[in-house]
């Protein structure tokens, strides 16, 4: 999906404007709602320009309170339009769990009515300390009436933005930190990538790694090391972590029968738990060897960048992970 | 002469004395098992829910609390669907899914009860935003307990309305208790109206057993709300007669005060005083009303009984639209 | 644990009094603080008469304001009190996650000071609909830094609440509303039971059911049943989710190579997946087969009676996911 | 003849030229990449931090925000651990682990910088129950900005501590920004102390750019505090040199308004100049206080270069005490 002109390619931020300016275009019910938008255009430019381009309609700086801030998208949700609210990083949506896990979640079940509401977040492990580095995926992924969207790169982050904002469902959208100014080819305005399928960033013989957004990139470093070695391992994009691509995952246990489950979150009770135990359930027979698991630590993420880098898989834990499957 | 219409008094009369035999009602079926969960009965506080609601327009919204078959008769719901609802029914306006705590309806502008105390300030000022973003000539309204102003939640909702100049108005439904809890031994100041006015909106304490103070300080509000000036709050001071929650009785208010209340400051007896002194209704016509109401909450029940359970099948229907995926 | 003089046997509230009483006896630094407690005694009673019986300074009532008790709570711990805080229903624990897992749960790993502080709750599946029946745990567990303590009975209730007023961390302890009422033995002052130690339910020939919380009793009714047809189901009941108990787990995968993970909450990203997923990793080859999962369906829970219980795993669910195990 | 010591003079403009110098040499280390995440400068805000902290005893508690240097430096910590934490060095104040937003060691009273915004006060109120539980005599100040008082979180503390009668002192650390939103954009009613009357406390509005004005409400706000009177909040009115965080500028202010602040009101030089005229100081001894600091901050800087990196083998040492069983 790189191409020799990368330097035209917008970035990773870049991408997330380019797909919410489109959408507004199709639909004028959508606005953004967030801390230090309009000038800034939000701490990763994720949606610069955007007020100046739409109007303030479409874009309002907020207080900082984060409570509110879900609570105001949910009520303009359920009156019918498509907020998208900003809670810049995603460990500020803790102070916003009811807004978003018991109200809306729960509103479609209770009232049968929609809730098409977006809350992006940037998430993941970085400089920062440890309330800026929280993964919190699985808590929103085990949430029933969310979808949770994690994309890998640019082209995705369009795609999926694009396909959450025609969406009736709440979406939790998380960007990765690391990922902010990756730039990388994206789709036009008819792109569309659905929730739920996989990309296979990377066509393999001899084994899976499952995983999804930066973690993405740690895979393809193994996989290069990997293939000088002579093991020719696939790469499976989750791109969303609900709705889970269960084809894919069943797919890949069944052609490898070897297989690593991949993230950054800290593994004990990870996503990656879920996806393991469910492909293993169903797929027992294929299996040559269990399926493998690498995460982070059980531990906050230090403001130290050694310490943090240690706590999340790295490129070296992942080829003896692979290594590990391949000798079953 | 009245400066009331004839049709609004008995209108409004008829709404409290409707709400009264249903909770009347419903607090019985409740001790005999026949509402799962129990309720939170607002019998005492028909005046507050009356007087709001007959100032808005029926495509107002209100969002409210984990007490709110007042409001919610009160907003127009019939007493079959909000009683079915309370039996888990299927006929329920919530489709037997939400019970006493998550009436609501957002088609006919109820954006449900809540569970979670605060929550639904946060969701009316969300509405409001909407309503402001499409440049509607409606307004929001968010109902509160007196305990719930100590949640956090609310003044972030509050605040972000103050700002923008939403179109929201908050009502606090102000019986004195959260649960066994006096007001003043939990609420900093004392003054809740004070505390408004310190987030920069207008915030009146009214007496919330008038339902021509309620009614008349929420056209006000909403006046000001459609005239995009922005959130008003309403601290209406009423009394629960009942427990917390179904069959709760406690010691932590006397006996004296109940009776008290229930004598000298019920709203329905102080609004039939007012109104037959004003000539607006005659003893019988409210005897006549009284027996109106009994009959649509007897019918109510009797639909409630008869409506089937939910289907057991339909568990997974609605979790989320399908449309990305999911299942 | 029953005995025959069962009417003398206090109920699991009853336990979790027993336990609090005799740990103020020994440390004047606990004291409790949530809504209704003085009077009422909260909301299951479970600190009735404990205000009347040390004064108000040991027991205090709060204004709704979840955030600020958690905090009130963090902040007296970090100066050296150990306070329990009542948060009445789990489901309002949403109104203070930033309390808990960004700040109470990273303390001592930032600052390297202890944060001796339990938050306790009411938890799982029963009447009163979708915003009192959240099943949380998961996300707790997930978090490092913190304990969670899932008792089934009134033993473990009053010997775990104990453990975790003599530890210096934080610790979620979560009380099954449908336990409440239930009658059992306790221990006596001196009986503490370890986190991180799971107990035998009932030992088993054929199989194991690895489970916590009201999920025991299902597994209890199941194995009579399973009983009557000659298959002799253990059950482990966990206690602890975090610390958890891998040898037990480890043992039980071993010895049987059939092994059902249960619980009530929503299967997807629960706690039954880490469960499975980490056995299945370190037991592979002692596997007949994969290890079952069984627990709620993917949606909130519904104020209607039977919708509520069919959301959960029934006796019949769990007897089916034994003999699908026991059949490998 | 001045009412303020000579002890007290020195030492109080010595703490603020410590901070300045110590923001100002951060400041572009973290502009050359030695400061792991970047720093927010609090260059301008001085005369708050030891203003409140000059008014407390060493023992008091503080907890803090995002922004902190400033109150850590203040509160007595040392350049060099403070420096050290910035540069994430083993030797820093929290071992490394917390960088510039988590500075803290609560045996001397310092419940730590938080990255969330609001979460200072939450902590403050604790320890505030703490030590009346324990009955000490102590106060506990929380810190937060302008843009924290519209987190819902601030208010539940607030009112508890009113109600409870908690030592605590609520200090607003009032730059005018939160990020580049101006603190009137997003603040209803625009008068935070009015806010906190609403809420039943004492609430102040004052110059944060006079030490001496700072130190006095903030003796007064402990003395009430001692007494048993409960909490008081102070919003100190000051200004931020620098962006947000280091190397920000933005479009949200003028140059011009950045000028007048730096040029009519610093908190220093305003100092200096009532200092000097009231005969508690000297040119030469305020020069002799400059260069004093500026051998502190790169002794420091020195000190935080040399140290070594946390050691990362103990990445799962206290995750907790592993006393329950936990790795
Ligand atoms: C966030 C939250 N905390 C606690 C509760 C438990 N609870 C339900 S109602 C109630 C009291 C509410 O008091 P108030 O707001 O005055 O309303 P009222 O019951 O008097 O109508 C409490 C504490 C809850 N539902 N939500
Ligand atoms: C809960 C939360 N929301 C948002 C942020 C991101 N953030 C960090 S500092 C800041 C601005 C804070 O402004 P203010 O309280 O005025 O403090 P100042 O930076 O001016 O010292 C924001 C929005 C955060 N850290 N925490
Ligand atoms: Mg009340
Ligand atoms: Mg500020």
């Amino acid at each position: 999906m790189t191409t020799s002109t990368q330097n035209q390619n917008p970035t990773y931020s870049e991408a997330f404007q380019s797909g919410v300016r489109e959408e507004i275009y199709r639909n004028r019910d959508i606005f953004i709602l967030g801390t230090d938008l309009i000038e800034r255009g939000g701490h990763f430019a994720q949606v610069k320009g955007i007020a100046q381009e739409f109007g303030f309609q479409h874009v309002k700086d907020s207080p900082i309170s984060e409570a509110a801030m879900v609570s105001a998208g949910l009520g303009a949700a359920m009156y019918g339009l498509h907020p998208i609210i900003d809670l810049n990083f995603i460990d500020f949506s803790l102070g916003a769990m009811d807004e978003i896990i018991n109200q809306a979640a729960k509103i479609r079940f209770m009232f049968g009515q929609p809730v098409p509401l977006v809350i992006r977040a940037t998430s993941g492990t970085a400089l920062g300390g440890a309330h800026h580095c929280n993964s919190l995926e699985s808590l929103f992924a085990h949430t029933a009436g969310l979808a949770v969207a994690v994309p890998s790169n640019a082209w995705d982050v369009k795609g999926l933005i694009k396909t959450a904002l025609r969406s009736p469902d709440p979406v939790i959208f998380l960007m990765h930190k690391k990922l902010s100014g990756v730039r990388g080819e994206i789709g036009d305005e008819n792109t569309l990538i659905p929730f739920g399928k996989a990309r296979t960033v990377k066509e393999g013989k001899h084994a899976a790694i499952i995983t999804y957004g930066f973690t993405v990139v740690t895979a393809q470093k193994a996989a290069v090391a990997l293939a000088s070695e002579g093991i020719d391992v696939e790469i499976i994009d989750l791109r969303t972590l609900y709705p889970l691509d269960t084809d894919a995952i069943n797919s890949a246990v069944q052609r490898f029968g070897r297989v690593v489950v991949a993230d950054e979150a800290p593994m004990f009770g990870s996503i990656t738990a879920e996806i393991a135990a469910t492909a293993t359930e169903a797929n027992f027979g294929s299996l040559k060897g269990p399926i493998v698991r690498i995460g982070s630590v059980r531990a906050p993420i230090s403001a130290n960048p050694g310490m943090s880098e240690a706590a999340i898989p790295s490129v070296d834990a992942m080829i003896a992970a692979v290594k590990k499957v391949v000798a079953y | 002469m009245s400066n009331l219409s004839k049709e609004w008094a008995h209108s409004s009369l008829r709404g409290m004395m409707l709400i009264r035999e249903f909770e009347e009602t419903a607090d019985k079926l409740s001790l005999r098992g026949k509402i799962p969960g129990g309720i939170h009965n607002s019998s005492g506080q028909e005046a507050v829910a009356v007087g709001v609601l007959s100032a808005l327009d029926p495509l107002d919204v209100i969002a409210t609390t984990h007490r709110s078959h007042h409001h919610t008769l009160a907003k127009g719901f019939s007493a079959r669907e909000v009683m079915a609802e309370l039996f888990t029914k299927s006929t329920g306006v919530s489709r037997g899914r939400g019970g006493s705590m998550h009436l609501g309806d957002f088609h006919r502008g109820h954006f449900g009860g809540n569970g979670i105390v605060g929550a639904g300030v946060g969701i009316a000022m969300g509405a409001a935003l909407g309503i402001q973003q499409r440049g509607d000539a409606k307004v929001s309204v968010g109902f509160v307990g007196d305990g719930g102003v100590n949640t956090g939640r609310t003044w972030e909702a509050i605040n972000m309305a103050v700002i923008w100049k939403l179109p929201l108005i908050v009502i606090i439904d102000n019986n004195q208790y959260a649960v066994e809890t006096f007001v003043d031994r939990v609420t900093g100041g004392g003054d809740i109206a004070k505390r408004g006015e310190g987030f920069g909106l207008p915030s009146y304490t009214i007496n919330g057993q008038d339902v021509v103070e309620v009614n008349e300080y929420t056209a006000k509000a909403r006046q000001r709300a459609l005239a995009g000036e922005g959130p008003t709050i309403i601290n209406a001071l009423t009394y629960r007669y009942y427990g917390h929650n179904v069959g709760e009785k406690g010691q932590y208010r006397t006996q004296d005060e109940i009776l008290d209340w229930k004598t000298n400051r019920d709203p329905i007896d102080l609004f039939i005083a007012r109104a037959t002194s004003e000539g607006l209704i005659t003893d019988s016509e409210v005897a006549a009303l009284r027996d109106d109401v009994k009959k649509e909450v007897e019918d109510a029940v009797d639909f409630a009984e008869k409506s089937p359970q939910p289907d057991l099948n339909s568990i997974l229907v609605d979790v989320d639209s399908g449309l990305l995926g999911g299942k």
